[in-house]
């Protein structure tokens, strides 16, 4: 099904004199794992913060599902069914994992806040709570403090709460920074879950073995421009990738 | 992992509290329990309950530290004095008013304020006080000025009377329960993960369709409706009100109540409020000291308790669980050694 | 009428921006506005009164010695009320403690000093006529010195080393002291600079208005500039603080009980229309 | 160290709750006197509170070294009403509540102040002498209500005759924002146009104000040739001052009481209060007997000048004293009568009667301040 889920066009950001998006062009399909990678710096964290609507384009156009999103704020983008990760996690660290969880879910029913105050409770996604946690591979005491959990864990249960809030496309963030083989695993998985659940997956990652195993398209960036695109093999072997990544053979 | 019943000790511990709440309605205000002062002294510090309740949504769950707290309980106290007295409407319709005027007013001000951020919003509280107390000290023809209002009106509704301060004690003893489950009720709704991510960090928030500008807006209207509720029984209670209670430097009062009881719990703003009352009448013998004694505390409060008494006894509790989980794991892997 | 409205403007807009100017300092040290700033403003009055009036200091020595005051008690102010919060997570810890000193600075004033207002002379008592506006000579003593105290800041901060260190440790503590920044001197120093400021104001505006605990309700004025003006920037804050001086002045004309709600109202107003004040940047939220 | 704080700091508050609290003694034969007294001790007007102390100890020095009253020795019990009207109207009620044998109270000089505890003073049955001045105060039908002043009505009526005399036409009113410049100014106004005098320019200047250079520069811009000034003591200097600074001193300027007080010409400077005129019930540097050798005793015991204050509570104790003798008994009730029966009682700063109304003073002095010192020109009586 070759439906584009989220389309960047030309789009232009600079902070000041530094340039961190020239004329970007970028297409997510349904089904698709898209990864964006490129060097440190290359502006991926800032196109994310673009298309979450975190920052204004300075031109161009975002389009979610065929309608434009440019100018719409970041509440309104999440609720149209963009998720989204970070790289460092974001919880509500003083409140329980329930809360952060159910933060996610809140995002789904989307009931208005009186609905909710009369008790409204949206379908009961325990079981696929646990579903998913299979998963991720580990379990963890429901009223305790996020705090609790080591870091790897936080990564996936930050990826499992946006799920849950069942976006049309996810936005993931270096997902896999920091965890050791085992969980870079999960991390796979959970995505290829979301995937197989009809989401849209944009992931921005450094390591190479998961984003080439695993990513059906890559887009490719460097100071802000996209450099490349196109199928996983083809971005190996591409020349301007490696002299991006590596700086070139003949540097000494 | 679901989400297990711990049935016993948790239901047992409300059962208790229940009865400690049910005999403290019926004992304290008979006659002669307590001394005629002190039950006016407990009459107060139910109406800074219910003001620190509402500024407890506002900084407790939303982060927002606002020094309105005092000004817009003004604006309830007068609205219900001058219906009262100068237009001679029943007293407790002129409460009534004063909510929803105090809603809209909190409504139409908020938006304007929240369109700044942190410290910069909390001193553009101060000057939304400092206008509401010149408005107070100068529209002679309605709020009398510095003389402010006399003789308001005892509350009279109709079946019941709540003229001396017994009676009072046990309306504002229901209200500020019905106010505090109220509050514990907002913390399980999605409108209270809402604030508590806007609290945390905006961006996150944001990112999980969270209106941050407009949840901040209702934090304000909240904690506007509480202030005017407390305003409007404070002019009942005191049958005087004038600027003097609701200036800027009454308004630091709400905020340390919230931070000594605790910020993050609902029952602190109660164990805040009550000693912020009852402490002042107690140590009377300080006299001209107190005020430096009260100034100093809350520097040592901040630095050794900042999350407040219920902060340690969460800490206390915390510590307690973690002790008995690790006791339970150090005997299940003994069980599983031999 | 109009010119004296105007000079009154001015002196009174140019003693709010010094005490702008003390509290933007802790503001780009610390991140958190002082709420004990208007106490400290008139512990710098009774400083220099008793200085000038109990020890009977000639004026260059008490000077100095007002100087060695300010920084001794700029030191134990940060020291008891910032320092052994700087590594809480949460801001409003600092802020509710700011107001706890305020509380008890105001009380220990009244202790040591007495609650009874204190005349303080004026370093040349003569008043200057200017066509039928009339001027205190104490308001040019005023103006000169702020503003001889601002362009130093301004030069201290913007433009030397030492300043580039303040500003440093300002905005990143941690990544200061990663690159070996001794942050307790750094924010030490602001402090001292933020007492010295407010103090001097407080030194100058006591002859004005007497020395007595309701001094500190400048501070409010202060604040107001410095939304006006524009966030946190040092030029912003003294264009503010001039503006709210005039407003406060001319407001007059309209009203003369309503003076302090004219100058809140306009605060207010400015919040709705340009949220960010006059020269105040759009800040950007780092994801 | 964490902890001990945090012991220390529950220990506070454990001890709060068992503080000890007075309990309020029977009256007995030789039980002493008991009057309750409510002043501002802490606050902004806290410097009030201190020269009403001096004037009680004082009276009672006087009092208990002549043996007392009806032998007993009078004690005065102080409440601190932060010189507010909401901590006032709370101190009133602790006041009554803790101690059940109060023969009377003296209550102090802020109208709005005395005006918020007086539906109390009805309450409690217990007669009650302030210092306010207020035309409410005047009307009011409170039996238990006393005042040891001329109502604003009679000084405004005394300031505008005044005005008249001295042939002027055009007048700049500077009022405070409270009972007493709102009452005081309206009646100046109201005489001063039934004598035909053009109010020029009327402003009530805002709360706590520091900064008078504009309200003076719109005086100036009416140019008026008399200028009426009424506030409380905290702002008559900067006002005085700032008046003189405008180079209007050439202009005839007259104030209410707190104008001609020691605390005012010293903040002013001798130079800017030189020729200022009062309507007061009391001036530190008056020559008329009996007030001047009291003033000469004050000031050896306290090394400074008396206030108003001081003098107004020294002869509300004598007066309330004189009526437990004449009544020979304690119970307020008694005293309250033998209170309705006072006349021509010599007090220090004037003559004291009761006829009708709250206010028992009916004299008052026109003063001018010559080279620092209040000169009595006319006393006014009636």
């Amino acid at each position: 099904m070759e439906r584009v889920l989220l389309e960047v066009r030309d789009v232009n950001k600079a902070f000041g004199g530094v340039i961190t998006a020239k004329n970007v062009d970028m297409k997510v399909m349904a089904g698709e794992i898209h990864g964006l990678i490129g060097p440190n710096g290359a502006g991926k964290t800032t196109l994310l913060n673009l298309i979450s609507g975190i920052y204004e384009v300075d031109s161009g156009h975002i389009f979610f599902e065929g309608n434009e999103i440019t100018n719409l704020p970041a509440h309104k983008r999440a609720r149209l069914g963009l998720g989204r990760t970070f790289q460092s996690p974001r919880f509500m660290n003083r409140a329980s994992i329930k809360d952060n969880l159910e933060l996610g879910t809140d995002l789904r029913n989307q009931f208005t806040y009186i609905q909710s105050f009369f008790g409204k409770k949206g379908a009961d996604f325990y079981s696929e709570l646990e579903e998913l946690m299979e998963i991720a591979g580990f379990t963890f005491d429901w009223n305790e403090h996020i705090t609790s959990l080591p870091y790897g864990q936080q990564k996936l249960l930050e990826i499992v709460r946006a799920m849950l809030a069942h976006p049309t496309v996810i936005l993931v963030d270096e997902p896999a920074a920091g965890l050791n083989k085992q969980e870079q695993e999960r991390v796979s998985l959970l995505l290829r879950k979301a995937v197989d659940s009809g989401m849209g997956v944009v992931l921005i990652e450094h390591t190479m073995e998961m984003v080439m195993n695993i990513c059906d398209n890559i887009t490719v960036l460097n100071f802000g421009e996209v450099i490349a695109k196109g199928k996983p093999q083809e971005i190996a072997t591409n020349p301007q990738v490696i002299e991006a990544y590596l700086g070139g053979e003949n540097d000494a | 992992m679901k989400k297990k019943k711990i049935l016993t000790p948790k239901i047992i511990g409300k059962i208790i509290v229940a009865i400690i709440i049910i005999a403290a309605f019926i004992i304290i205000p008979l006659p002669g329990v307590v001394s005629r002062y002190m039950l006016k002294v407990y009459n107060d510090g139910l109406i800074y309950f219910i003001a620190a309740l509402g500024l407890s949504v506002m900084l407790g769950m939303g982060g927002q530290v606002t020094y309105s707290t005092a000004g817009i309980m003004g604006v309830g106290a007068y609205i219900t004095a001058i219906l009262s007295t100068k237009y001679g409407w029943n007293t407790g319709l002129a409460i009534i008013v004063a909510l929803i005027a105090g809603a809209i007013f909190s409504f139409v001000v908020g938006l304007a304020l929240f369109r700044l951020k942190g410290s910069y919003f909390s001193f553009a509280s101060i000057g939304l006080t400092n206008l509401l107390v010149t408005i107070f000290s100068n529209w002679m023809e309605m709020t009398e000025g510095p003389d402010g209002i006399t003789r308001i009106p005892k509350l009279d509704v109709g079946f019941m009377k709540f003229t001396d301060f017994n009676s009072y004690f046990r309306l504002l003893f229901i209200i500020a329960i019905i106010c505090y489950l109220f509050v514990l009720r907002l913390r399980k709704t999605s409108y209270g993960r809402a604030l508590a991510s806007v609290r945390d960090n905006e961006i996150t928030a944001a990112s999980f369709g969270v209106n941050c500008y407009m949840t901040k807006v209702y934090s304000f209207v909240i904690a506007g409706v509480f202030a005017c509720l407390a305003g409007g029984l404070y002019a009942v209670h005191a049958g005087f009100i004038s600027p003097e209670p609701f200036k800027y430097d009454q308004s630091a009062i709400y905020l340390i109540m919230i931070m000594l009881g605790g910020v993050d719990s609902t029952f602190g703003a109660f164990l805040g409020a009550s000693l912020l009352t009852i402490i002042p009448e107690k140590m009377r013998w300080l006299n001209e000291y107190y005020k430096l004694i009260y100034g100093v505390g809350v520097i040592i409060l901040m630095i050794f308790m900042p999350m407040g008494l219920m902060g340690i006894i969460d800490n206390f509790k915390y510590k307690m669980i973690g002790k008995i989980k690790k006791r339970k794991q150090s005997n299940a892997i003994e069980t599983e050694a031999n | 009428m109009v010119l004296q409205l105007f000079i009154t403007g001015i002196s009174m807009g140019m003693l709010y921006a010094l005490m702008a100017m003390g509290l933007i300092l802790i503001v780009k040290a610390v991140g958190v506005l002082n709420f004990a700033h208007g106490q400290l403003f008139m512990l710098g009055a009774y400083i220099t009164w008793s200085l000038t009036n109990q020890l009977k200091l000639p004026l260059w020595a008490m000077i100095i010695a007002m100087i060695v005051c300010f920084c001794i008690v700029g030191l134990s102010f940060m020291f008891t009320v910032y320092w052994p919060l700087r590594n809480s997570p949460w801001k409003v810890t600092v802020v509710i403690s700011t107001l706890g000193a305020s509380i008890a600075l105001k009380e220990a004033v009244r202790l040591i000093w007495s609650f009874i207002p204190l005349l303080s002379k004026p370093l040349i008592d003569k008043v200057i006529r200017i066509g039928d506006a009339v001027m205190n000579v104490q308001y040019i003593f005023i103006i000169i010195i702020s503003g001889a105290l601002m362009l130093f800041v301004y030069f201290l901060f913007e433009k030397t080393f030492i300043g580039k260190i303040m500003q440093a440790t300002a905005q990143n503590r941690y990544a200061a002291e990663l690159i070996g920044i001794p942050s307790v001197v750094a924010i030490a120093g602001t402090y001292m600079i933020s007492m010295c400021m407010s103090g001097v104001g407080g030194w100058l505006a006591a002859p004005l208005f007497l020395v007595s605990q309701s001094l500190g309700t400048f501070a409010q004025k202060a604040f107001a500039g410095i939304v006006v003006g524009g966030f946190g920037s040092i030029k912003g804050a003294v264009v503010g603080c001039v503006l709210v001086g005039l407003i406060e002045s001319f407001s007059i004309l309209i009203t003369d009980a309503y003076k302090d709600a004219v100058v809140f109202g306009v605060l207010i107003l400015v919040l709705i229309i340009r949220p960010t004040g006059i020269f105040g940047e759009k800040i950007e939220e780092k994801a | 160290m964490k902890k001990i704080m945090i012991l220390l700091l529950t220990l506070l508050m454990v001890f709060s709750f068992t503080g000890c609290n007075r309990n309020g003694d029977k009256p007995g034969e030789d039980e002493p006197i008991k009057i309750g007294l409510t002043d501002a001790f802490t606050g902004d007007r806290a410097g009030n509170g201190q020269y009403t102390k001096e004037g009680v100890d004082m009276f009672l020095e006087y009092i208990n070294g002549k043996g007392g009253v009806l032998g007993r020795e009078v004690v005065v019990v102080y409440e601190d009403d932060q010189g507010n009207e909401t901590a006032a109207v709370n101190a009133y009620q602790k006041l009554i509540l803790e101690n059940e044998d109060l023969t009377a109270v003296v209550l102090n000089k802020y109208s709005s102040v005395v005006l918020a505890m007086e539906p109390y003073v009805a309450d409690s049955k217990i007669p009650a002498i302030c210092s306010g001045s207020n035309v409410k105060i005047e009307q009011s039908t409170n039996p238990y209500l006393y005042s040891t002043r001329r109502s604003d009505y009679g000084s405004g009526a005394t300031m505008a005759a005044f005005i008249k005399q001295e042939g002027a036409k055009r007048v700049a009113i500077l009022y405070s924002p409270d009972a007493l410049g709102k009452g005081m100014s309206e009646i100046v106004i109201a005489k001063l146009q039934e004598a035909g005098i053009e109010v020029v320019s009327s402003q009530q200047f805002s709360e706590g104000e520091k900064q008078f250079a504009n309200y003076v520069a719109k005086i100036k811009e009416s140019n008026p040739d008399f200028i009426v000034c009424i506030g409380q003591t905290s702002e008559t200097g900067l006002i005085v001052k700032a008046i003189y600074d405008a180079g209007l001193n050439h202009i005839k300027c007259i104030g209410n009481s707190a104008f001609a007080q020691a605390t005012t010409i010293e903040q002013a400077g001798l130079e800017a209060s030189e020729g200022w005129y009062s309507i007061t019930a009391f001036a530190a540097g008056t020559e008329e007997e009996p007030t001047a050798s009291w003033i000469r005793s004050y000031t050896e015991k306290y090394g400074h000048a008396p206030e108003m204050t001081s003098v107004t509570t020294y002869d509300a104790l004598s007066m309330i004293c004189y009526a437990i003798e004449k009544a020979n008994s304690t119970d307020p009730e008694a005293v309250n009568a033998e209170l309705k029966k006072i006349l021509n009682f010599e007090g220090i700063a004037a003559v004291y009667s009761y006829n009708g109304n709250p206010m028992l003073a009916n004299s008052e002095f026109v003063i001018q301040i010559q080279n620092g010192k209040a000169i009595v020109l006319t006393k006014v009586i009636g």
